[in-house]
């Protein structure tokens, strides 16, 4: 069991969690050229080590959360919320 | 006005299990700059002295408020109407009536223990889950909210899995008994 | 007299007498035995039959670690096959079995096989069985005879009657193993404050302590474990956990375990599933067995399991007893056994053992022979006598026992470090293979680690306690790690010179030293090939104690290290665990929850007949008397066709979308523009993936300037939410729109027909219903009964239509009161059969056509995509092979021959060409009551366009059904519109 | 090459005579023809159809650990043909007649047994879509039955068919010619027969990179030095993107866990191959040794850790005793977990790639021990011939840029939902 600690919730199993693959895609403006919409919507780093992704509590705040975990080792060494505004909110 | 017709209306009764009334549930949600102003504002409508911080709930003279979100608060009170709790503007957020949304499934201090760890991952001690904590966690699969009172705990089901997750507590706690 | 229980001694309970069976014949033991202390005490030495060979067996352990002794406990629905003997609680009433033997144990045909060993040799199956011809056929057959023959015990039939249920804990500590290590471990931590759990897979706490007649730390070992235990049991924060196993260590801290309950608890077996913020693990070691002719013998066993069984449970396993040895720890062992008035010889395979080890055995009875191995075991289905020669290869002689043990070393238990990847690392002077670095809070202890010494473990114990508190931010006593070892002579490992006869290194699999050998020489050298190619290590005991000893003979036959050859990785479940405790109790009924609609009472009340769709239970149809669905879906059309039917639409998606913004974003998410849309209207609208294909669609109705109303079909309800939220979150942070699943706050309906305006307005005065007042697409917010409703008009079945909604608490009211109105007008209600059949006269795409695969002009929608904003999926859409004119597109079918049917699932193509994909397939079909005959839609290559008005076969094999189709439009029934409007 | 037979069999009992190597084990030589890396299923069945149906046996594998310990090591050993989509079904169907005759052409029994696999069916609407699946498979030539509930009772009788049950079966859709192999064995007998033919099998010999000369690729690095080859074909499931990585390439494939399972062996309780596809996914099959072998889906986040979690654990004990009730006194013996590559469209890779000289199989997703003959004989195909055989051609690596989907569960570019 991954356990991801969700900076509004606390640490929770990942089961809790939707996984959202990996956070380092950029999707591009609606209307931008197709070549960029392909590479956003199919082509994958797909790492063997660290890797930042993006995982939705949906279980619990419904937060979507940056997560940054080694593929191998399942180690998760950073969790913080998708959105810069969130931090803030925490009190 | 016709009588509300509860989802746990048929369920089988249950050893400490009960069916907590709750007669509003207002949500609301600031926009982030605006969260702090609109949090302090229904804190003071409800004579508490601060919001709830996240995880928590604080229960005030006309209502109890739950930090359900960065964003956002749930407003519950007993009896009343929207209209007995303030509104906000489209500049501060929104708010949504979600007062049938919800079926509160009271579980008696007693058995709280034995019985929630066999479905809730969260640790509910009453060392580490003190009056008035709340945790948003899966019941048997279903998003709930769980609110330490003194009296046991509340667990906020929605409403169309309220019979079924009453079933699967009530089975477990019949056998605890 | 082969066993037999001792006068006194052990930690069992001569006061309580307890009656147990074995292939039916009533034997006797007391609390405090195993099914295998008892069977031995009761002399029974022939247990089991083995895996291939059928070769008779008996209790070779007194643990975890058997290999042999397999029993079935229980009959009929309690039926459990594959039991370990050696750690089965003797209770009262216990039912034992032997299995995978016939006519009987004594005499199983089965051991004809070993007549023909020479030819059943390593992976011999691949190499046969697969004629005559070449077809699979021929191995069809064999299969047959072999799958028969193998297998073990045999498993109920009928369903698991118990219940099981699971436990979810948090810890400081979590301690796996109470032997001296793990209890002082647990003790340790405790004290300095910590929340500890502590695991003993055993009915009893002590582990090595139970069977030792040492003192420990200079105090007798029970009174030792006596007070530990009761200091631990006693502190409000430590659980100890008996008759438990933690069967698996997983990520981030998460353990595995099983725990067997007592009978009254009415649960067989609790799961649990534990976050620990640090673990120890203090499982011990095991002994390895030596490999030599016949060692499988009954009466051949570990020397650990003679001395356990003298020790703990007062029984000796035979009157004149060998213990072959290569290390010290036999020592001890024998001299117990020879104090307990048992003739004991012990043969060291090491010439130059002198001092005070040999000297404790001598003064305590034991008959000691340097330099001696054991050659071959004498006996069929009981050891009579030991074959052994001189450790130079000399001759040496034939000793007459009845049972002999055996001591190869030991073997640290580190199965839960392995499954977290942990590679050990392998100790040439112990011959033992140590912890590695764990790079997780997970700290080995004891004999774990290749500690011999008792006291030593217990220190390590100590140390790891003191380690955890220090880590968490408590104090307590630091105290070392003890260095591995303790014996006074090194250990002399591994010795195979004069193997007579099978020589089994995986007894349970009958796999041979020859068999290992064989298997080397074709080239299944590396221990995953040498397992998967002999099945070595792939038995119950997944290689417990036979693993070590393999990777020895592997060396020896590649002749280069031990180290060098690497291992095999253990994984989870530390030893087998039963699928009805990891299941739990969510499981059959309760497997996952079911989500009722606010109206389901009333529905069933009515007598509608319920249809589970993804966890919603929806009324399927009304049967009047004894109607079929087919019979009542027809007669539900023809209401809302000729008068008023209302159907529960509750379980439809529903999102409140608020914001300044929220315009916006449904104008980025759908294809076609909500912006724009007036204050109290509804549109339909389609929304696509990111890819272009269509992924829902749905109303969205709009309440207020900044106040929206989304409705999404019932399948896609969760992840169109999710699919928002993430939108919000992930790609337009900027946006200024809050969204919430509001499905479960309000009770619909939908009221079709051309007496839904009457019925409607008579139990909504509030509101003019008039075509004028609300016209189609019109949203009005009225009162019911003193309750505020929402109400939209608009249609799936292509009548007159409204879909009306109540605050959930009032659905049970809105519905009786329009089935109350909709019968007096000679209406009534409609199921979930009927309301997809009046979408597919209307020719409305719905699930079967909304497969993930479609796009917006595969299913005749391209004309609603806006050119003037862009919106998700706008982009990919336009891909060549999305846009290409000969892909499957939406058609209506009808058939030719009026009365002929056709179903859904058939494959269009043209008469004649009856194979392959064809042109495309039917999605939908439905009798239509108001056109007389049977109407579909299908997803056909070119569309209308390419076969509009032409014949198609609807191809359907597999129910052997063959039916002429002509394809037209998809819309059927009143393609004006007129009853829409009405 | 000793053959192997029920004669010889015997001959090597009476005369004790060891039996030879079953496969070579040559030193690498510095240049090859061709050189696949990846000494799985796929790999080496690659091998033996260049060689064999191709004429190219200068091949080397490349096998950085011992043959076969990738996925057709790991997996639940299910073989099947029944694909609805046009592409998968051709290809599928050809691997199935590959199967049929695998053991004889490779003389090493695989144990391909076409017992029967089942799809659970769970309502009415679920009837009608695998109708359209049977009626595509038969019109393929491939046996399919669409079977009532009384059918299913009489086949299948340990299920649960009481009243309680959460899932009530109303039908299944069979396949008589699918079944179970032995996937090990399918990796020994491809070497073997491969090795006889002169393919070299290099176990221990980890590619650590390619070389290049222009655009070209014309060799690898490995862990025992340069290995030279005018073609190179990488066949490594679950690390595909690795070996992208290392020629430059960036694919559409998330690397995923999917846990297996197998119990402690039983005596006969379940002749076929059942499915179930609804609220979460499960199939269970009983191998010759008498194990329950099932599996269900992914643990749903990107892995090459070879090692699955709980939750799937629970989720799939949870479905196997609510399906056949009778599972839960029987024990979970071993579940581990595989690297599976997850396309963008569920569907598999045969393609060339954008680098001269390299060639792609990848992408399996869950299903490529059943595909191991097929993809074998089509990967040898296009790297014999540079040209893709038909049956690979709706496999091309640009089908995504094209829009040319091949995505059977309709599950869109979220690799974990495939």
């Amino acid at each position: 069991m991954l356990r991801i600690n969700c900076p509004f919730c606390g640490e929770r199993d990942h089961s809790e969690f939707t996984y959202g693959g990996d956070a380092n895609i950029a999707y591009p403006e609606l209307s931008a050229p197709l070549e960029a919409w392909i590479e956003a919507v199919y082509v994958r780093s797909n790492p063997k080590g660290p890797h930042r992704e993006r995982w939705q509590h949906s279980d619990g705040c419904r937060l979507w959360l940056i997560v940054e975990r080694d593929t191998l080792t399942h180690a998760i060494t950073r969790v913080e919320p998708a959105r810069t505004a969130i931090p803030g909110l925490m009190k | 006005m016709a009588d509300r017709n509860s989802s746990l209306l048929h369920s089988k009764p249950a050893p400490a299990l009960s069916h907590r009334h709750c007669a509003m549930l207002l949500q609301y949600h600031a926009w982030p700059d605006r969260y702090a102003e609109m949090a302090k504002n229904l804190a003071m409508h409800c004579e508490l002295p601060a919001p709830p911080r996240p995880g928590k709930a604080a229960c005030g003279a006309r209502a109890a408020l739950l930090r359900v979100h960065p964003q956002r608060l749930w407003l519950l009170a007993d009896r009343g109407t929207a209209h007995d709790h303030p509104s906000i503007g489209a500049d501060t957020g929104a708010m949504l009536d979600l007062s049938y949304a919800r079926t509160i499934i009271h579980v008696e201090e007693r058995i709280v223990s034995p019985l929630l760890s066999r479905f809730v991952a969260v640790d509910l001690r009453p060392q580490h889950f003190a009056v008035d904590d709340i945790a948003l966690t899966p019941l048997h699969r279903v998003s709930v909210v769980l609110w330490r009172r003194a009296d046991g705990i509340d667990v906020l089901v929605p409403r169309s899995f309220a019979r079924s997750i009453w079933d699967v507590l009530a089975e477990a706690a019949t056998r605890l008994n | 007299m082969t066993g037999f229980r001792l006068k006194s001694g052990g930690a069992i309970d001569r006061g309580k007498p307890l009656g147990f069976s074995f292939d039916g014949r009533t034997l006797h033991g007391f609390r405090g035995d195993t099914l295998a202390s008892a069977l031995l005490a009761n002399g029974e030495r022939l247990v089991a039959r083995s895996f291939k060979y059928h070769r008779p067996r008996g209790i070779m352990s007194a643990g975890i670690e058997e290999t042999s002794a397999l029993v079935t406990i229980g009959s009929g629905a309690r039926t459990i096959p594959n039991t370990l003997a050696s750690t089965e609680e003797l209770v009262e009433g216990l039912e034992a079995h032997s299995q995978h033997c016939w006519p009987n144990l004594r005499f199983d045909l089965g051991a004809i096989n070993q007549l023909s060993a020479r030819l059943f040799s390593a992976g011999f199956y691949y190499k046969t069985f697969m004629g005559p011809g070449n077809s699979p056929k021929s191995w069809l057959f064999y299969e047959r005879f072999i799958r028969r023959a193998a297998g073990l015990g045999v498993a109920s039939r009928e369903p698991d009657p118990d219940h099981y249920e699971s436990c979810e804990a948090s810890c400081d500590l979590l301690v796996i193993g109470a032997g001296p290590a793990g209890i002082e471990a647990a003790r340790v931590a405790a004290e300095a404050g910590l929340d500890v759990i502590l695991v003993e897979r055993d009915f009893a706490l002590g582990g090595g302590l139970l069977q030792e007649s040492e003192a420990i730390e200079g105090i007798n070992a029970r009174g030792w474990l006596l007070t530990r235990e009761r200091s631990l049991r006693g502190a409000s924060n430590v659980r100890v956990l008996s008759r438990t196993m933690a069967f698996g260590l997983y990520d981030h801290g998460v353990a595995g375990l099983v725990e067997r309950l007592q009978p009254a608890a009415g649960v067989r077996e609790r799961f649990w599933i534990v976050r620990a913020k640090r673990i120890v693990l203090a499982a011990g070691a095991l002994e390895r067995p030596l490999i030599f002719g016949n060692n499988d013998r009954p009466g051949v066993m570990l020397t650990s399991a003679l001395r356990a069984y003298v020790n703990r449970w007062g029984v000796a396993a035979g009157t004149r007893i060998v213990i072959a040895t290569n290390n010290d720890s036999a020592y001890a062992a024998a001299s117990d056994i020879a104090r307990a008035g048992i003739a004991t010889m012990l043969l060291d395979a090491r010439e130059d053992v002198s001092g005070p080890l040999p000297e404790m055995a001598k003064s305590a009875g034991v008959e000691l022979r340097l330099g001696g191995v054991p050659v071959r075991a004498i006996g069929r289905q009981s050891v009579r006598a030991l074959e052994v020669a001189r450790i130079d290869g000399k001759a040496g002689e034939t000793i007459d026992c009845d049972a002999m043990g055996m001591s190869g070393g030991w073997s640290p238990t580190q199965h839960l470090l392995s499954q977290r990847g942990v590679r050990p690392v392998w100790n040439e002077t112990l011959a033992a293979f140590l912890p590695g670095e764990a790079r997780e809070p997970v700290r080995c202890i004891g004999a774990a680690t290749g500690i011999w010494r008792t006291d030593d473990c217990a220190r390590s114990g100590r140390a790891a306690g003191a380690e955890a508190a220090h880590a968490l931010g408590r104090s307590a006593p630091k105290e070392d790690f003890p260095a591995p070892g303790g014996w006074d002579y090194p250990i002399r490992p591994w010795i195979f010179g004069g193997i007579k006869g099978k020589a089994f290194v995986d007894i349970q699999n009958d796999v041979t030293f020859g068999d290992v050998r064989q298997a080397c020489h074709e080239g299944y050298d590396a221990p995953e090939l040498l397992k998967r190619y002999t099945t070595l290590g792939m038995a119950t005991d997944q290689g417990r104690t036979s693993a070590v000893n393999a990777l020895a003979v592997i060396a020896k036959l590649r002749g280069g290290p031990l180290d060098a050859i690497g291992t095999t990785t253990f994984r989870p479940p530390f030893a087998p665990v039963s699928i009805g405790a990891l299941a739990g109790a969510e499981r059959d009924q309760h497997l996952l929850p079911t989500r009722r609609s606010p109206m389901h009472d009333a529905l069933v009340t009515q007598g509608a007949r319920m249809l589970e769709t993804g966890l919603w239970l929806r009324p399927w149809f009304y049967p009047q008397g004894t109607e079929t669905v087919d019979e009542a879906y027809l007669r539900e059309m023809r209401l809302v066709r000729e008068a008023v039917g209302i159907c529960d639409v509750s379980t439809l998606g529903k999102i409140a979308v608020q914001g300044p913004d929220a315009g916006e974003l449904l104008d980025r998410v759908y294809v076609n523009a909500f912006k724009s849309l007036a204050i109290g209207k509804a549109r339909y609208g389609v929304m696509l993936r990111d890819d272009g294909i269509v992924m829902d669609d749905g109303t969205s109705w709009r309440l207020g300037e900044h106040e929206y109303f989304m409705t999404t079909t019932t399948a896609n309800a969760g992840k169109v939410m999710a699919w928002l939220e993430e939108l919000l979150e992930m790609r337009w942070p900027d946006l200024r729109v809050a969204v919430t699943s509001v499905t479960d706050q309000w009770a619909g309906a939908s009221v079709a027909g051309p007496l839904a305006r009457d019925l409607l307005q008579a139990l909504v005065a509030d509101l003019d219903f008039s075509n004028d007042a609300f016209p189609f697409m019109g949203v009005r917010e009225g009162s019911f009964n003193g309750v505020p409703c929402r109400i939209a008009r608009i249609s799936f079945s292509g009548e007159l239509a409204y879909e009306i909604y109540v605050p959930a608490d009032h659905g049970q009211e809105l519905w009786r009161a329009l089935l109350d109105g909709a019968t007096a007008r000679r209406g009534g209600a409609y199921g979930l059969e009927a309301l997809g059949a009046l979408r597919i006269e209307k020719g409305h795409v719905g699930g079967p056509e909304l497969d993930g695969r479609a796009t917006l002009d595969d299913l005749g929608l391209g004309r609603m995509a806006s050119t003037k904003k862009a919106f998700i999926g706008g982009v990919l859409r336009t891909r060549p092979d999305l846009q290409r004119k000969d892909r499957p597109q939406l058609v209506g079918l009808v058939p030719v021959t009026k009365g002929e049917i056709f179903k859904g699932g058939s494959i269009l193509c043209e008469g004649g060409n009856e194979t392959g994909h064809g042109l495309g397939w039917v999605t939908s079909v439905t009798e239509s009551p108001s056109l007389g005959h049977w109407v579909g839609i299908g997803l056909l290559k070119g569309g209308l366009s390419e076969w509009g008005g032409r014949t198609l076969l609807a191809d359907d094999p597999i129910r052997g059904r063959r039916t002429l189709v002509k394809v037209v439009a998809p819309h059927f029934l009143d393609p004006e519109g007129k009853r829409l409007n009405g | 090459m000793s053959r192997y037979s029920a004669l010889a069999l015997l001959k090597h009992a009476i005369t004790g005579r060891p039996w030879p190597r079953a496969w070579r084990d040559p030193a690498p030589k510095e240049r090859y023809e061709a050189i696949i890396v990846g000494g799985g299923g796929h790999g080496l069945a690659t091998a033996y159809y260049l060689a064999k149906e191709f004429g190219i046996r200068d091949v080397a594998v490349l096998e950085k650990g011992y043959i076969g310990s990738g996925n057709v090591g790991r997996n639940t050993t299910i073989v099947r043909s029944n694909y609805m989509l046009p592409g998968a079904t051709e290809f599928y169907d050809f691997s199935l007649k590959l199967w049929n005759t695998l053991a004889h052409d490779l003389n090493f029994n695989v144990m391909f047994s076409p017992r029967g696999q089942i799809l659970l069916l769970h309502s009415p609407d679920a009837l009608d879509s695998a109708a359209r699946r049977g009626n595509i498979m038969r019109r393929h030539g491939i046996a399919a039955r669409l079977l009532d509930r009384a059918a299913m009772q009489e086949l299948v009788p340990h299920l649960d068919y009481r009243p309680t049950a959460r899932f009530p079966i109303w039908g299944g859709l069979m396949q008589p010619t699918a079944g179970t192999a032995r996937h090990d064995a399918v990796v020994w007998g491809y070497a073997r027969a491969a090795s006889e033919l002169g393919v070299d099998i290099i176990q221990n010999c980890e590619v650590t990179g390619f070389v290049r000369q222009g655009g070209r690729i014309t060799g690898v690095e490995t862990s025992r030095g340069r290995i030279m080859a005018a073609k190179t074909g990488i066949a490594v499931a679950g690390h595909t993107s690795r070996l992208g990585e290392m020629a430059g390439l960036r694919l559409p494939i998330e690397s995923h866990l999917l846990q297996a399972f197998v119990s402690e062996p039983l005596k006969p309780l379940l002749d076929y191959v059942i499915g179930f596809g609804g609220h979460g996914h499960f199939y269970i099959s009983q191998s010759d040794k008498g194990g329950m072998v099932f599996g269900g889906d992914l643990d749903m986040y990107n892995s090459y850790a070879q090692r699955g979690n709980l939750p799937v654990v629970r989720d799939v004990a949870a479905l196997a005793v609510s399906l056949m009730p009778c599972l839960g006194r029987v024990r979970l013996l071993r579940h581990w977990a595989g690297v599976m590559d997850m396309t963008m469209d569920g569907s598999h890779i045969i393609s060339k790639s954008p680098v001269d000289g390299l060639y792609l199989n990848g992408g399996w997703c869950y299903g490529g021990f059943k595909a191991t003959p097929a993809s074998g004989w089509c990967f040898a195909h296009l790297m014999a011939r540079d040209q893709p055989d038909p049956l690979s051609v709706p496999f091309s690596l640009d089908r995504f840029a094209r829009g040319a989907i091949v995505d059977e569960a309709g599950s869109g570019p979220t690799p974990r939902l495939h």
